[in-house]
């Protein structure tokens, strides 16, 4: 059962993630990257992290790729449908991003882990993995959370400061 | 006695202030800050002087520059008994200097870029004596033929000068090479630079011998030999004496400072600072001693008929140089120091005075065209009569003592010393005569110049007369450190520099000491009435005499052809080279390949890896991709998956 | 981690409050130059923090050691005079101040935690927040198309590098189970070095690469040094690089460290493409920014030695490399802002032309950075050299100090190209006018004197980092 | 169970995926877009290590990262249309005036 559930979902990512790359409509790839998202955090379910999932859905699906139509917008579509999508030298990109694929998949093929951590899933099962991750957070990561904290502030500083209009 | 930081860094700071501020704030001022910082350097040398005479010497590192292994650059100072005396001559010199060129350069546009270079001279050849270890040494010895070449060529825009400031460049570039290979080689055998291990060790290599084309040579023989190289070139020794006689082209009062009293002999307080290694060397030795006796007498010989009034002081120069070199290889170094001392003040005096007389005469430098200025300009008439009677061994100035000293120690040394004592002797003789020959043409007799210059003929004004008195009691008493037993003193300054370079070997009788001084004394009278004779009495004797013996007269007034031969040999052929072969090349492929083609490779790559560089991020993005999946492939096949 | 190891946090925590407070603080300061001031009183409150902020914390997370310290000082430094030579620089630019000085202050936080960070998930945070800061100062000038340009360039081709950098920790932490770089180095340590691992590890590389431009992951730096402010440029070649030195070090010093004999050979083709590309492409150029840009490629292929060498002599030689670089970078570039006016852009090679006639004392001062990054002594840049060849031949590799050498020796000629031009050729057209600033000549002084001080007495310096790693 | 390796394979998929869009789309927001998926080709492989290594970490580096992504497109998408008002083309092969 786990099995097809995984199957449907990676088929689906992996189908829609080239359909991101290979659309000719932009707008048609941010739709296409939303369904791609939804199926990652199915797979993120799966492993048992909901809250992760929820996360994807919220900022990914919700923030980022909000943003992302935004700025679509600002294109000139009509000119861009027509306009050549990949560059002239893809076919030598293909064969890089094949051969990297290639070494990847053969160097993790079979990896298992031997490392068993304190977080068995039925210790997560039982105190939910949303409770697990905050008490984490706020614990032990509390240094690299209040980083992404000013990493976010830094980010609306600098979104304001590139987007608004010049000085007099 | 950390005060004797001050002797160097006082004139540096001079520098720095002349050099960044000079131009807006002491357009007219720049002698203020050099003058008084040379003043404060003197002062200290003199307490330094005391401690040296009270027994302290000193001998540390003030910072290392470098320190890796046992390759140690470091800044350090030595203060021993020969230090103290070169910081008196050198300090004290140059301070006359500094003030006598606020009138004689007062209104030059250069003169804040004047004293800056003055006071960066000064430190550098502080530094270059102070020095602990031969590194510095080079270092300093590099800086202040620097500022000499600077210094020649001050006033660039006349060809001649900035011909002579390459022309110093160049041949020093012989000498100098020899000299670093010198170090080189010391540091490569003994693994250290710094003076006291290597002279306590350089006898282990007494064994040492190596091979050059054939001939075994002491490994010794061949460091000091090396060293020598580079003192040929500096102090202007045969066959690299060239460069000094034009060097007259900077300015007089550089004449005075650089080319007389202090750089030109940093050869010889080379060679005496290292003692310890020509010691080690009879050949070596030898060598020194006949190179200093041959262009003694030769560079006399040339003096004898030159007009240029500089020029004849440059080339008793050379001469006197040979003396102290003749000194120090017949192993009285003491002695080589000694006139080293008593020269710097008659000879910058010599060259001040002359200074002074073309100040009067509005640049003029022919001595066939002066005469009679004894009446426009007394005092430098007199102080270049004391400097003259000085040079020429008159008892009880200055050069009798240090000369007869050299010429009593090369007599008593015997073997080569015999020799030279004989080429010393003669060239007494001469320089008494061209000394004299010079005064009674310049002072006496008819003025024979323009009538506009004899309407122009004064007095140099007080920043120059002060230092020529000052100078002239110099020349006067700077022997009477030095009188030897026989006349009653007590040989102090070989008593005080013995601890640095020993005592002289030889021994001599009284009766023979006796002899050395009266001929020696002896010649330089009979120099001197020659000279009346020939300039003042009997005007016709040297005309008559020019014509008689013609082609001598001829070889001596194109100084031994040297400039022709070196043109003939070396300059010319260079050229040829560079113009036929290398130009001839050009359009053919050999020479260009290898000088212009290795750039011209690298240009062509460039333009062509730049073609890489599109500005199309995707190309970027592509590199890196092809980077990452390179460097994994290498990975996999190395490791063999 | 107890509340009373917060000192050892404390320069972070004041970095970023006091960050705050300038980018609030041009609501208030109607002076522009007050702004940048408070950034450089900032910078030394935070100082204040630094002597006592030794310590490890989070588990290992956070490290403050001298390695740390040694960078922290390079990252203020550069800082401080990067604030000094911009004020007059925005002036002329026409653009806001807080969000300048803030974002600036935001990056050097990044680099200090990058510095500090003993933890790869620290590791990564500090260094997007440099690099989002960095991506935002590059493109600070917005209605300049360079400007624009530039930015976008960085930004694209660093979050490819990020994600690649990502991947390679994920690698790692499947590896080894951890992210922790001491637990890493451990668990390495009784591992096989097996192709998966090999492979994590070259991720790694090739993001570091990224972060300091050696070739062939470099080629965003001309592009982007060009079109960025040239005070921001300064800033970049110096504060984000030994950043990035930083962590490479930390990285492949300590967690990879099992791996050496694996990294070493990659690293060292690297460095020598590095020179290769660097000082070869340099020599084409005529605008003296993009010149400076590929030198400073040049420069990282140099440093890059020091971690080959590694050990205590290696790494306190990279270190020296960075801090000596810093004065002699900046000042160049701060010549470069002093030749920009309003309409003169006081870039290219020809606008150098017969400076010693119109400005002897900027083209004195040029000479004094063009033959100290030649390596010429007694320069800084020769002490810098120095040190990391006999690094080098220390640890056995005499002939990568060679090549070296020699790609010093070709470096001279675009270095010394400028000096001539300065001194040799005639000013062309009318003079440059300058736009000085107290605080430009400020940077300069800093810069010149201890490019001399470094260059003439650099002992201090030299046992300074090799305490601090040893 | 599903093997580990399967998750470790998606992830490296979605991340190629990621990387050939980046390489081989004109579009600056479709290279950007790429750039997400590459990120979730790790953020997917960084759960499932994490899962299966019953440890915390990978996840918590999932997060961050998914923050870190929100603020690199604000700030991305900010560049963009800074670059839109200067020029209005959103090819990246037209964006090459710094070159050489």
């Amino acid at each position: 059962m786990l099995e097809f559930f995984f199957g449907y979902l990676s088929l689906v990512i992996i189908i829609f993630s080239l359909l991101v790359v290979l659309s000719k409509n932009a707008i048609h790839s941010v739709l296409y990257m939303l369904v791609m998202f939804f199926h990652v955090a199915g797979i993120y379910l799966l492993l048992q992290a909901e809250f992760l999932a929820a996360v994807q859905i919220i900022v990914y699906a919700g923030a980022i790729l909000v943003l992302f139509l935004f700025a679509i917008m600002l294109l000139n579509l009509r000119e861009e449908l027509s306009a050549e999508q990949l560059t002239d030298g893809w076919p030598a990109s293909l064969a890089v991003v094949a051969g990297l694929l290639l070494t990847l998949m053969l160097s993790l093929g079979g990896f298992t882990t031997t490392f068993n951590g304190s977080w068995s899933p039925e210790k997560i099962k039982e105190i939910t993995f949303t409770k697990a991750l905050g008490q984490a957070l706020y614990t032990g990561y509390i240094l690299p959370f209040e980083v992404a904290s000013i990493i976010l502030l830094v980010a609306i500083v600098g979104a304001i400061v590139l987007a608004k209009r010049r000085l007099n | 006695m950390n005060y004797y930081l001050l002797i160097p860094f006082l004139p540096l700071a001079a520098f720095l202030i002349n050099i960044l501020l000079g131009r807006k704030l002491f357009r007219h001022q720049a002698h203020w800050p050099s003058t008084l910082a040379v003043l404060g350097s003197l002062v200290v040398s003199v307490l330094v002087l005391i401690d040296v005479l009270n027994g302290q010497t000193l001998n540390r590192d003030l910072y290392s520059w470098i320190i890796s292994g046992k390759f140690r650059v470091s800044v350090g100072f030595l203060i021993d008994q020969l230090t103290a005396v070169m910081l008196i001559v050198v300090t004290s010199v140059s301070f006359l200097v500094h003030v006598y060129s606020i009138g004689y350069m007062h209104d030059d546009p250069g003169y804040y870029r004047f004293y800056s270079y003055l006071s960066l001279f000064t430190f550098s050849m502080l530094m270059l004596v102070m020095s602990n270890n031969f590194l510095q040494l080079y270092f300093g010895w590099e800086a202040v033929g620097l500022c000499s070449y600077l210094l020649i060529g001050f006033w660039y825009q006349k060809k001649s000068a900035s011909d002579a400031g390459k022309k110093a460049f160049i041949v020093n570039r012989f000498g100098d090479f020899g000299f670093g290979l010198g170090v080189i080689l010391i540091f490569l055998t003994l693994g250290t630079l710094h003076y006291s291990p290597v002279f306590e060790t350089i006898g282990t290599l007494s064994e040492k011998t190596v091979s050059i084309f054939g001939l075994e040579m002491n490994i010794i023989t061949i460091i000091a030999l090396l060293l020598f190289c580079g003192a040929v070139g500096k102090s202007a020794q045969l066959p690299l004496h060239v460069w000094l006689p034009d060097a007259m082209e900077g300015p007089t009062p550089v004449s005075a400072l650089i080319h007389a009293a202090t750089m030109v002999t940093a050869g010889v307080f080379l060679v005496a600072r290292a003692n310890p290694i020509f010691s080690l060397s009879p050949t070596a030795m030898s060598v020194v001693a006949v190179v200093g006796g041959l262009t003694a007498l030769f560079a006399a010989t040339i003096a004898l008929v030159q007009n240029d009034i500089k020029r004849v002081i440059a080339y008793s120069t050379v001469s006197q140089l040979g003396y102290m070199f003749l000194a120090c290889g017949v192993g009285a170094y003491g002695a080589g120091i000694f006139h080293l001392y008593t020269h710097a003040y008659f000879k910058a005096l010599l060259f001040l005075c002359a200074g002074s007389v073309m100040h009067a005469m509005g640049g003029e430098l022919d001595c066939q065209k002066m005469g009679g200025l004894r009446k426009y300009m007394p005092v430098t008439y007199w102080t270049m009569l004391i400097a003259s009677l000085s040079i020429s061994g008159i008892p009880g100035l200055a050069g009798f003592f240090s000369k007869d000293e050299i010429l009593f120690r090369a007599y008593a040394a015997g073997g080569v010393g015999k020799f030279v004592w004989l080429l010393g002797t003669i060239a007494a003789l001469l320089t008494a005569f061209y000394s004299f020959r010079l005064i009674f043409l310049t002072f006496h007799g008819e003025f024979r110049g323009t009538e506009e210059q004899k309407h122009h003929l004064h007095e140099s004004p007080k920043a120059m007369t002060i230092p020529l008195l000052l100078l002239a009691i110099g020349a006067v008493g700077a022997g009477w450190v030095g009188i030897p037993p026989l006349l009653g003193g007590g040989e102090h300054f070989a008593e005080y520099i013995a601890p640095v370079v020993g005592h002289p070997a030889g021994e001599a009788t009284h009766a023979e000491e006796w002899m050395t001084m009266g001929l020696s004394v002896l010649v330089g009278l009979a120099g001197i009435l020659t000279a009346w004779i020939f300039y003042l009495r009997k005007r016709e004797i040297p005309v008559r005499l020019a014509e008689k013996f013609q082609p001598i007269y001829r070889v001596l007034w194109n100084k031994y052809y040297f400039d022709e031969l070196y043109d003939f040999i070396i300059v010319r052929p260079s050229l040829f080279v560079a113009r036929n072969i290398i130009m001839g090349f050009t359009d053919g492929a050999i020479i260009e390949g290898i000088v212009n083609g290795v750039p011209a490779f690298i240009g062509w790559l460039g333009s062509h890896v730049r073609k890489v560089q599109s500005g199309l991020l995707q190309h970027y993005a592509t590199f890196m991709a092809l980077g990452l999946f390179l460097l994994i492939a290498i990975v996999m096949i190395v490791t063999g998956v | 981690m107890n509340f009373t190891d917060i000192h050892t946090l404390m320069p972070e925590i004041v970095m970023a409050v006091l960050a705050l407070a300038v980018l609030l603080s041009e609501l208030v300061i109607r002076r522009k130059e007050t702004v940048g001031l408070l950034a450089i009183v900032s910078v030394a409150v935070t100082a204040y923090f630094i002597p006592t902020s030794f310590g490890t914390v989070f588990n290992g997370m956070f490290i403050s050691d001298g390695y740390s310290v040694f960078f922290k000082f390079i990252f203020f430094t550069c800082l401080i005079l990067t604030v000094l030579i911009s004020s007059r620089y925005l002036e002329i630019e026409r653009s806001s101040h807080g969000e300048y000085y803030a974002l600036l202050m935001f990056a050097t936080l990044g680099m200090m935690l990058m510095a500090s960070a003993g933890d790869l998930i620290v590791l990564y945070l500090g260094l997007e927040l440099m690099a989002l800061s960095l991506y935002v100062l590059t493109g600070f000038i917005r209605h300049e198309y360079r400007s624009n340009e530039a930015s976008l360039k960085y930004f694209l081709l660093g979050a490819f590098s990020s994600a690649i950098l990502l991947y390679g920790i994920m690698m790692i932490y499947a590896q080894t189970g951890t992210t922790d770089i001491n637990t890493i180095s451990s668990v390495l340590t009784e591992k096989k070095a097996t192709v998966s691992l090999l492979l994590s590890v070259i991720f790694l590389l090739v993001a570091f690469s990224f972060k300091i431009a050696l070739a062939p992951f470099h080629m965003w730096t001309p592009d982007v040094y060009e079109g960025a402010p040239t005070s921001i440029t300064a800033f970049m070649s110096v504060g984000p690089k030994a950043a990035g030195f930083a962590v490479l070090g930390r990285v492949f010093l300590v967690g990879l460290y099992p791996l050496q004999i694996n990294w070493i050979p990659l690293l060292i083709g690297l460095s020598i493409l590095t020179m290769a590309v660097g000082n070869i492409l340099a020599i084409q150029q005529r605008s003296v920014k993009r010149m400076l840009a590929y030198s400073s490629i040049a420069h990282a292929g140099y440093a890059v030695i020091g971690i080959i060498a590694g050990g205590n002599e290696g790494v306190s030689a990279m270190m020296n490399y960075l801090l000596i670089y810093m004065f002699m970078n900046i000042g160049a570039f701060s010549i470069l802002i002093l030749m920009r006016s309003e309409d003169f852009l006081g870039e290219s090679l020809d606008d150098f032309k017969g400076l010693a006639k119109t400005h002897p004392l900027t083209a004195g001062l040029m000479l004094l950075f063009m033959f100290s990054l030649t390596g010429i002594p007694p320069t800084a840049g020769f002490i810098g050299k120095f040190y990391l060849f006999k690094a080098a031949v220390g640890a056995g590799y005499t002939w990568l100090a060679i090549v070296t050498v020699i790609f010093s020796a070709i470096s001279a000629y675009f270095y010394l190209r400028v000096v001539i031009y300065m001194y040799m050729h005639e000013p062309e057209g009318e003079a440059v006018s300058l736009s000085g600033s107290p605080s430009l000549g400020l940077a300069l002084l800093i810069s010149a004197l201890l490019v001399l001080f470094i260059g003439i007495y650099p002992s201090p310096f030299i046992s300074f980092a090799r305490i601090v790693t040893g | 169970m599903i093997p580990l390796h399967w998750y470790l394979w998606l992830g490296s998929i979605v991340f190629c995926i990621g990387i050939f869009g980046f390489l081989a789309k004109r579009n600056i927001i479709i290279m950007f877009l790429s750039i997400e998926l590459m990120l979730n080709g790790v953020n997917i492989s960084l759960v499932a290590l994490s899962h299966y290594m019953q440890d915390l970490r990978g996840e918590i580096l999932v997060f961050f990262i998914i923050a870190v992504a929100a603020a690199e497109a604000a700030i991305g998408l900010a560049i963009v249309v800074s670059l839109f008002r200067n020029r209005t083309s959103p090819h990246v092969d037209e964006i090459r005036e710094l070159k050489g």
